[in-house]
């Protein structure tokens, strides 16, 4: 395979695959990753081709799968992490912020810690509480930690790869509602570097800042005001830790203008640190306060209110008019 | 009888009598079964893997899978003088739980819910211990507890209100003493336990029932949860329903000596229940809450059963385990267990099954035409109940949504695009 | 006593005697706070008082703890759970976020989580390890949750009392390096509302906010710039969620400048959204963007940098100087 | 010798010889103390709360508090082969622990270091159990294990890096492979269970051991721990030191019945040490280590002893517990005991103790003169090794904070004021 047209969720899988193969240090553990080949399907087949012992169901306990996979790195293997949902990501909490991110620098550098956290987040799906969350945020702010998300398949090989490549833990948030969504993926490509935004659509008119799950409402969005004459730029930020504010900040000096797009809650949310940093590096070139779009500040809604409760075309547009209107 | 009053039936009608004064002397722990089982764990100490699943006869059973009552005398005790009357009640309790169940699935599939956890082949779990509550008891359930909900009162309608996506939980907890559903595996076991502390702080002689499935035996809440209530002896009895699968791992992945075994390195009593059994799950769980009563502190049970379904609606457990492995289970059924025993007794003659097949036809029907009814929440529902005392931020956001939302209102059209 | 001058661990200790006094189903509990009163003695005598079931020593498990005072709660008990340090807070972050900030809207209402958090947070007292990590924001982010820190005694005192009578979970953040600094009480003052911030100096020429051990760097800063000539307002926050944003507009309206002031890492911390939203609210007041002092993206360092790691009267001087030169 | 020659020898040279190939049978389970003590855990079952501590009788001990040698069999043949330097290597690895001990408590006194968590009264657990370790084994210690550290070779000055505030951990953990402490209570268990999965899926026969305290037994980490390296038969000893105290609370606040019994839940063996008696904890983690080399699996040590001092430098035990506890345990000093029966036996003289006063007083002087001279850190430091790949804000943040901090040099002033 070289260039095939895949769903996030294989293109993810297949990342594994060949991640699997090449290193023989790469592990694959989590709830119901082996047999069942997860919830989601994206580790499936590994385990019957790669054997119980490097792909590996482990018991219910989301503290206990990181504490492992941290004593395993230290023993040399690269553990690549699933945490089921997004809100389940809590009972690790503590072994990832206060050992995983800090273990490196504790050891003034003589000891590494590679290992992936793959965390199926953001909601759209209809699912039940805990199923829908986004707490990037809560990761973000941890120094010692890299966070990421693919937008696409392309990317969700090829980060993949990187993060697995990395000796740094990086926490890899997989848009869940996009894991169906096909894009082609080549695999001989030279990927871009794992922690670069992209500018993903060219515009003039105002800035649109999205990863993840919102990099194609974003898009829609564009698209849409794009027949009503209006030229938004849509950049992928791709990586929430660190944040490539030199792309987003070269794109506002020619916009003007910035919409910063996520579902988690705005209050203290990743938008939060894009606009507080992009408002002191443009100060003089904005023309309007960068605005955020986002989730609330209330649990994660239930199912039949998530549409309310998501950012969405319309939200984005209006935003986009208020911007504007300045 | 209509339904309704089966909802609201009091735990105590089909489940027998309190025994808030314990009048028979509870089976010493020295005669019990856990306290013998303790040789169990030697095998592993001796290297082996010992299987998660032992022999049947690390069992407490009083009805066999073909209807017959077995001798255990040291729990027979709790269910000697059960009548007929509360005998045809649990039959009734596991076979309308059972229809509900396969409603609620079915409705699934019809679209009208987004998901469903059945229970099938654990009714005898949920109802035997279900009926062992009293009143001033209070239950702290996962997601799968439809069972005891049931026992507990709860309108099992509400049950479904998380399931459709109108809410995160449809009932007043304190209405049956019946907590929320919990859906982060483990953590009630925590709350069940601190509720239990402040029982004994009132001096009260309730108890508290937590029940967690076999994968959550490995989270650390229900280890925290052993610990603290041994420590401060709180009145709470764990109720493992061991379903011999965690989504599709086997209790393997989770432990390799029986779960009920836990307990004793944590200093109270555990023991192996037969989970299709529901006067043994009745018997042993009402010994487990005198003990709590009494002051004796925590127990363990674990109910020894199975999943006869996928794990949810959205789960494909032919892709982790063989049918044989469930076709060996089905033998094992809790309600036709009961039955035989109840036509080999005379406890039940046709026409009680005839008007309990009617009432279970009720049942469905208005599980149907309640769910198809429940109403979608208020838009505004995402700003409500964040805060008991409000808060800036929320009253700030709920008016941008209710300008933003009403913006479209004018213009007539209908909200988000999508 | 109705006034009296005390350090503020001596404020928060009265406090709670107040409490466990005025109300039989207040209980006290965490790991050391019966017999021994507190690593810092702010519940020093309590136990002896009040007894083993009302001043409670629990074993050593923040998730036990944060869990089984959710059950209390459930039974009409109003637990206030210490947590030793604030590094020590992670494990129980799944029982936090997960389960007491979202019960009461899970039961649309029908309960109540009265539970109040104590967490001695912050550096400064040359610590090891995780004792001087300042983590609010971890917090602020997740909604179901409120987060207060005083700043001096008389909060400390009239806070707590607040925040034990509130219905809803309080994140206490106690300024572990000002222990020791008195200030008058007054137990029969009117308190000013929890979550409302005070203007602690009055001043025209930019706005320093800051909050809990932060405030009194900035009072410092305030003074030493006015014996320059120049004249800073200080806000002390007091509520990091929610954040009486009109209190700090107010002020940013007068000064055209804002400096944000807080020990925890810059990045995601609360001066971000401090930063986005009043950048949006006072878009065309604002001469200058608003600046934040605090943390860098590390994790707290060994006790010997911790002065460098610090922001201090003068990197808050620093801060101003940029802001005064827009 | 000199003290750096101590620092580096290897393990086995006053441990013993390895037992890789394991050439007498090691007790079998059903002979093992904690297997027959499973009945330790009925009195719980009838609802009296067992104290946490057993009567002696329970300890595995070999050397009496009078410096008798006890028999006991199954342990015995761990350590029949002693000899009398291999017994003075011991004693002298724990005048010297304690020594330096002592040095760093009276450094934190004179302000040299922030703070220290002495080991007084734990020198033959952690003596015993770290020559117990051959030297491809790897351990995690906590923050108390300065004893362990010796026998592991590492420098003992390496230690006093984090009580002084120049680093949160200064030695390589792959040099010796021992960990960083570790303060954040439990979590090191995890790590440990981890690096022995890695262990066995290398083939190799090296083991890890997790150390940790009677407090630590509480948190759920050290639970999820048990489960996982049981599940995973996994090579790893858990060797709780139960000294008593979790700072101001005894182990009632804890557990209801001694540490040791927890493992048995699990599925695998726990045993009771005299934690005073070196002998004994050198033969028990033998033991526990053989079981894990050869493929059997986790087992629990719990080292029975007393935390004579205060819980750290910043600690006053006089406010939580009586000087008479103390007492009664200074009668079981390791030291002593050992010393006692190294002179009836007469395998030590005169001039062996004095050479070893001599020993001890180059160690306590080079300890004094390495920690006064050891350098703040840079500060840049501050931002050095947050990430190994390197992370665009910290390189932002590092080139303000240089700049920021020349500018002061530019005026004289030195830095930050405060
Ligand atoms: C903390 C957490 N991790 C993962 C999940 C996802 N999950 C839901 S149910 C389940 C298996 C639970 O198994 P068990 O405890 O045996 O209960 P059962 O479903 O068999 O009743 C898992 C892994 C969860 N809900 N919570
Ligand atoms: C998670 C966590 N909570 C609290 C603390 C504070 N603390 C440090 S040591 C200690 C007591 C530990 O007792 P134990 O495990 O018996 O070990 P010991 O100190 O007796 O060696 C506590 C509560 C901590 N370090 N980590
Ligand atoms: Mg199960
Ligand atoms: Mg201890």
């Amino acid at each position: 395979m070289a260039v095939e047209k895949l769903p996030l969720a294989k293109a993810i899988n297949v990342s594994l695959r060949t991640a699997l193969e090449t290193d023989p240090k790469v592990l694959v553990m989590g709830e119901d990753v082996g047999k069942l080949g997860g919830v989601f399907r994206v580790t499936d087949g590994l385990q019957k081709d790669f054997g119980e012992d490097r792909v590996i169901d482990t018991p219910l306990a989301e503290s206990g799968i990181v504490g492992t996979a941290i004593g395993l790195a230290l023993r040399g293997y690269r553990p690549v992490v699933e945490i089921q949902f997004d809100g389940f990501v809590f009972p690790a909490y503590d072994q990832i912020v206060t050992q995983l991110a800090k273990m490196h620098a504790r050891a003034l550098g003589k000891i590494k810690l590679p290992v992936v956290i793959r965390i199926p987040y953001g909601g759209g799906i209809g699912a039940v509480e805990h199923h829908s969350e986004s707490p990037e945020a809560l990761f973000a702010h941890v120094a010692g930690l890299k966070v990421v998300s693919p937008a696409n398949a392309s990317d969700g090989y090829w980060m993949m790869q990187q993060a697995i490549q990395s000796d740094d833990p990086v926490i890899f948030f997989e848009p869940k509602r996009r894991y169906w969504d096909r894009a082609e993926v080549d695999t001989e490509a030279i990927p871009a570097p794992l922690h670069g935004a992209q500018v993903v659509r060219p515009g003039t008119d105002a800035t649109l800042v999205a990863y993840g799950p919102m990099v194609k409402v974003c898009l829609e969005a564009a698209a849409a005001a794009a027949e009503e004459g209006r030229s938004l730029e849509v950049v992928d930020l791709r990586s929430m830790s660190p944040i490539d504010f030199d792309t987003v900040q070269g794109s506002v000096e020619k916009t003007r203008r910035l919409i910063v797009v996520h579902e988690a809650p705005v209050f203290l949310g990743t938008g939060a640190e894009i606009a507080a940093r992009i408002t002191e590096r443009c100060f003089y070139h904005l023309e309007a306060p960068v605005l955020r779009v986002g989730g609330y500040h209330a649990p994660y809604p239930p199912a039949r209110l998530e549409e309310e409760y998501l950012p969405g075309l319309d939200r984005v547009l209006d935003a986009v008019d208020r911007s504007l209107a300045y | 009888m209509t339904v309704e009053s089966t909802a609201e039936r009091k735990p105590r009608r089909t489940g027998g009598n309190q025994r808030a004064s314990a009048k028979k002397a509870a089976p010493a722990a020295k005669k019990a079964a856990p306290a013998k089982k303790a040789a169990g764990t030697k095998k592993a100490a001796a290297g082996k893997t010992a299987p998660a699943a032992q022999p049947e006869t690390d069992l407490v059973q009083l009805l066999t899978p073909e209807g017959k009552r077995v001798e255990r005398p040291e729990y027979e005790q709790y269910v000697e003088d059960i009548t007929p009357e509360e005998l045809r009640g649990l039959y009734r309790d596991m076979l309308l739980t059972r229809r509900f169940d396969a409603e609620a699935t079915s409705l699934q599939r019809q679209g009208e819910l987004g998901l469903w956890a059945s229970l099938l082949g654990q009714e005898a779990a949920q109802i035997g211990s279900g009926r062992a509550t009293r009143e001033d008891d209070y239950v702290f359930p996962t997601y799968r507890e439809h069972g005891v909900a049931w026992c507990r009162g709860v309108d099992p309608t509400n049950l479904l209100g998380m399931f459709r996506g109108v809410n995160n939980g449809g009932w007043d907890p304190n209405s049956n003493n019946f907590h929320l559903y919990t859906i982060v595996i483990g953590s009630q076991a925590l709350h069940a336990t601190g509720y239990a502390m402040g029982v004994a702080k009132d001096g009260a002689d309730s108890a508290v029932v937590a029940y967690f499935g076999d994968g959550a035996s490995s989270q650390g809440d229900v280890a925290e949860a052993f610990t603290f209530s041994a420590v401060y002896n709180a009145p709470v009895v764990f109720f493992c329903q061991n379903n011999q699968w965690a989504i599709s791992e086997p209790t393997e992945k989770q432990t390799r000596v029986p779960l009920y075994q836990r307990a004793q390195g944590y200093g109270f009593p555990g023991v192996r229940v037969d989970g299709n059994d529901v006067l043994a799950c009745l018997a042993v769980t009402r010994w487990a809450l005198e003990r709590a009563r009494r002051g004796e502190g925590p127990t363990l049970v674990e109910a020894f059963t199975y999943r006869m379904g996928a794990h949810t609606t959205s789960d494909d457990p032919t892709r982790y385990r063989h049918d044989d492995e469930r076709q060996s289970w089905e033998a094992k059924d809790p309600i036709a267990r009961l039955r035989a025993y109840l036509e080999s007794e005379k406890y039940a003659d046709e026409a009680f099954f005839a008007e309990l097949e009617e009432e279970s036809e009720t049942l469905g029907k208005r599980v149907r035409e309640v769910v198809r009814s429940m109403p979608d929440p208020d838009h505004l529902a995402i700003f409500e109940n964040v805060y008991a005392d409000g808060h800036a931020l929320v009253d700030e956001e709920r008016a941008q949504f209710a300008a933003y939302q009403a913006s479209f209102a004018d213009t007539g059209a209908e909200g988000e695009g999508k």
